[in-house]
């Protein structure tokens, strides 16, 4: 649709140079806390640019270096090197303690994203309560994915970019052990052979159908 | 803290381990997280992969945790004695040869499907485990201390939910000017209403009659029904003049139109 | 890069090699909160460090870089150059709810694609302005489909899959229909509060004949 507009602008105005670019989104990534998108970068940048490479360039740059380039979901950050972590004063906020049932649940939803309550529940065995849930939302760690294409459209959580961020990975498919899980099988959504008791049962279809969302959602 | 239940050094008596297991379990029930978390950790006494894990050992193990308890006269959470009931029938089917005229799922298949729960549920817990081993943000790798100072540039972006659309739409549909597929009939009169209307009144013509006053009361005043009564009115008597009913004169153009019964002589 | 490996012996426990202070200080100051004096860095920094020359290194490597080292009173930072500062405007996003002209045009198009312009007029009852159309066809909401094969041969409009993504539908058959509507209360039979009722008020039976007229009316 915008084709036709950025054709006009590159005839009109000559894109910086790479090194400029480089430099603007030097500038850009150290003035901001939060990752920035590739998308957000050609926005702030001048007309033409070209953005991914550019951080493929500083990326390169920065290796090595006290800080680093980080990629988070589909932003970049600059952040400093986990081996100068000692370095630091740590008055920032400690990781709130979390309880064993909130850390459970994190994993499980990074682990089979897009996942219902039902499923997490069905996973853990016990009802996840309103405020282990709540409190990854509060903390900004999960959010609400898609409904589900399922009976009673039930709703789906999903992690979020900044806890990618948190725990410095680049995307949901550099979680730890992943490859290794899902050739286990162990993050099929195996449905029970009969009805299994417990406050998480889930229904034939709901756990057939998360199954084919849950690999759409890591094949990219 | 409940791991710490468990010497790793015992002696491998499971019937001993199990009972030991049993009663530390009865005082610390509080500290699981369901009876899926517990089965998870009598497995533990068993010191095998939890792929070969004998899952009637376990249900025997819950089941003689759930009588101390009993016998303790401890209550118990109803879930863990749903999974006791569920426990005491998937072993009398691992234990008695398998029915025939039985449907449901065999008791083996009952069994694995509960060794991948809880092997599912061990691979979470050390996938969590995994997770907060990493680098994390604030402890190990650090933000940008001194942001700069950003100039904030609004841009509005647009947004609708199913609901307003569905509303949208269904404003439109009710719209009572808007009938776009329906006819509109109510300012219309047709040749066939017209034709029944002047049958009955024709008989009385016996004279020249403009056949303007053969037009409804209703269809007199307002313009759009006028022009359609007035319309269906001319096509009725032409009609009825082809039928040899009537006669028709109009003395010069735009003079008005006249009818009378047509004289059978 | 390191010249001052000479430093090294100079106390009991050997200083970290000067690239490696650079890094330190490097991180330091990208990291905290406030400007970094150099006696703070040589108390966070290994016994026998040299901030003042790992600082007199690292402002030369930042020099015609996107950020550079600053001296800000007795305290160092790191600062954007000033030739960027244009670069630091940050687009918030406000969030608006789509004008009812535009909810409506939106909501033909969906149940009647592909529509033309005329048709979504004759069903709205009022013409569609430029600018509806045109923001809808921004937000990637619509877009045109195939020409009609009538006279004149008018462009249509169907909806995108960002429009199915957002409003979390398969496809747009997916949409509730008339029936399912008025289940739900959104289809009140009652005449808008303004308009007069007459008496060719529509049936239920009228409004479900019509929904099939139509699509048959649509279906090219």
């Amino acid at each position: 649709m915008t084709d036709h507009d950025d054709e006009q602008g590159q005839s009109l105005f000559a894109a910086p140079p790479m090194g400029e670019q480089e430099r603007m989104v030097e500038a850009i990534l150290f003035a901001t806390p939060a990752p920035v998108t590739v998308s957000e970068l050609t926005g702030r940048m001048p007309h033409g640019s070209d953005p991914a490479t550019a951080l493929a360039h500083l990326r390169k740059r920065y290796e090595g270096r006290g800080v680093r380039l980080v990629r988070v979901g589909e932003a970049w950050a600059m952040r400093t090197a986990p081996d100068l972590g000692y370095l630091m004063q740590k008055e920032t906020v400690e990781t709130r303690k979390l309880s064993r049932a909130a850390v459970e649940t994190l994993a499980i939803i990074a682990y089979h994203q897009p996942v219902t309550r039902a499923e997490i529940e069905e996973i853990r065995g016990v009802s996840v309560s309103r405020g282990t849930v709540d409190q990854l939302l509060e903390m900004g760690w999960i959010r609400f994915g898609r409904r589900k294409m399922t009976p009673g459209r039930p709703a789906t959580f999903v992690v979020t970019q900044e806890f990618l961020d948190h725990f410095g990975l680049e995307s949901a498919r550099d979680l730890p052990g992943l490859k290794e899980l899902r050739a286990a099988g162990l993050l099929d959504n195996r449905p029970p052979p009969g009805s299994v008791p417990g406050p998480g049962e889930t229904s034939d279809d709901d756990l057939l159908a998360a199954d084919d969302e849950q690999s759409e959602l890591f094949e990219e | 803290m409940t791991e710490e239940l468990f010497d790793p050094n015992a002696p491998s008596d499971s019937t001993v381990a199990a009972r030991l297991a049993a009663e530390a379990l009865i005082i610390d029930v509080d500290g699981f997280e369901g009876p899926l978390d517990m089965l998870l950790t009598l497995s533990r006494t068993q010191k095998v992969d939890l792929r070969k894990i004998s899952i009637l050992q376990l249900a025997e193990q819950y089941l003689l945790f759930v009588e101390r308890a009993k016998e303790l006269r401890l209550e118990l959470a109803a879930d863990y004695l749903v999974m006791a009931a569920w426990l005491a029938f998937l072993k009398s089917r691992l234990l008695l040869p398998p029915d025939p005229e039985e449907d449901g799922p065999s008791g083996e298949e009952l069994a694995a499907h509960l060794a991948f729960q809880l092997e599912r549920l061990q691979a979470m817990r050390d996938a969590a485990a995994q997770l907060l081993a990493r680098d994390q943000m604030g402890r190990d790798f650090f933000v940008r201390g001194i942001p700069e100072q950003v100039e904030r540039v609004r841009r509005v972006r647009y947004t609708a939910t199913l609901l307003d659309l569905m509303q949208g739409y269904a404003r439109l549909r009710t719209k009572d000017e808007f009938r776009p597929f329906v006819l509109d009939r109510e300012a219309v009169f047709t040749m066939e209403q017209a034709l029944e209307r002047m049958r009955g009144l024709i008989g009385f013509a016996g004279t020249w009659t403009d056949i303007s006053s053969y037009l409804p009361d209703d269809f007199r005043t307002d313009a759009k029904r006028r022009r359609s009564a007035t319309a269906a009115t001319f096509a009725a008597s032409l009609e009825l003049a082809k039928e040899g009913k009537v006669e028709i004169r109009q003395s010069e153009t735009f003079a008005p139109i006249e009818l009378r019964r047509k004289r059978h002589d």
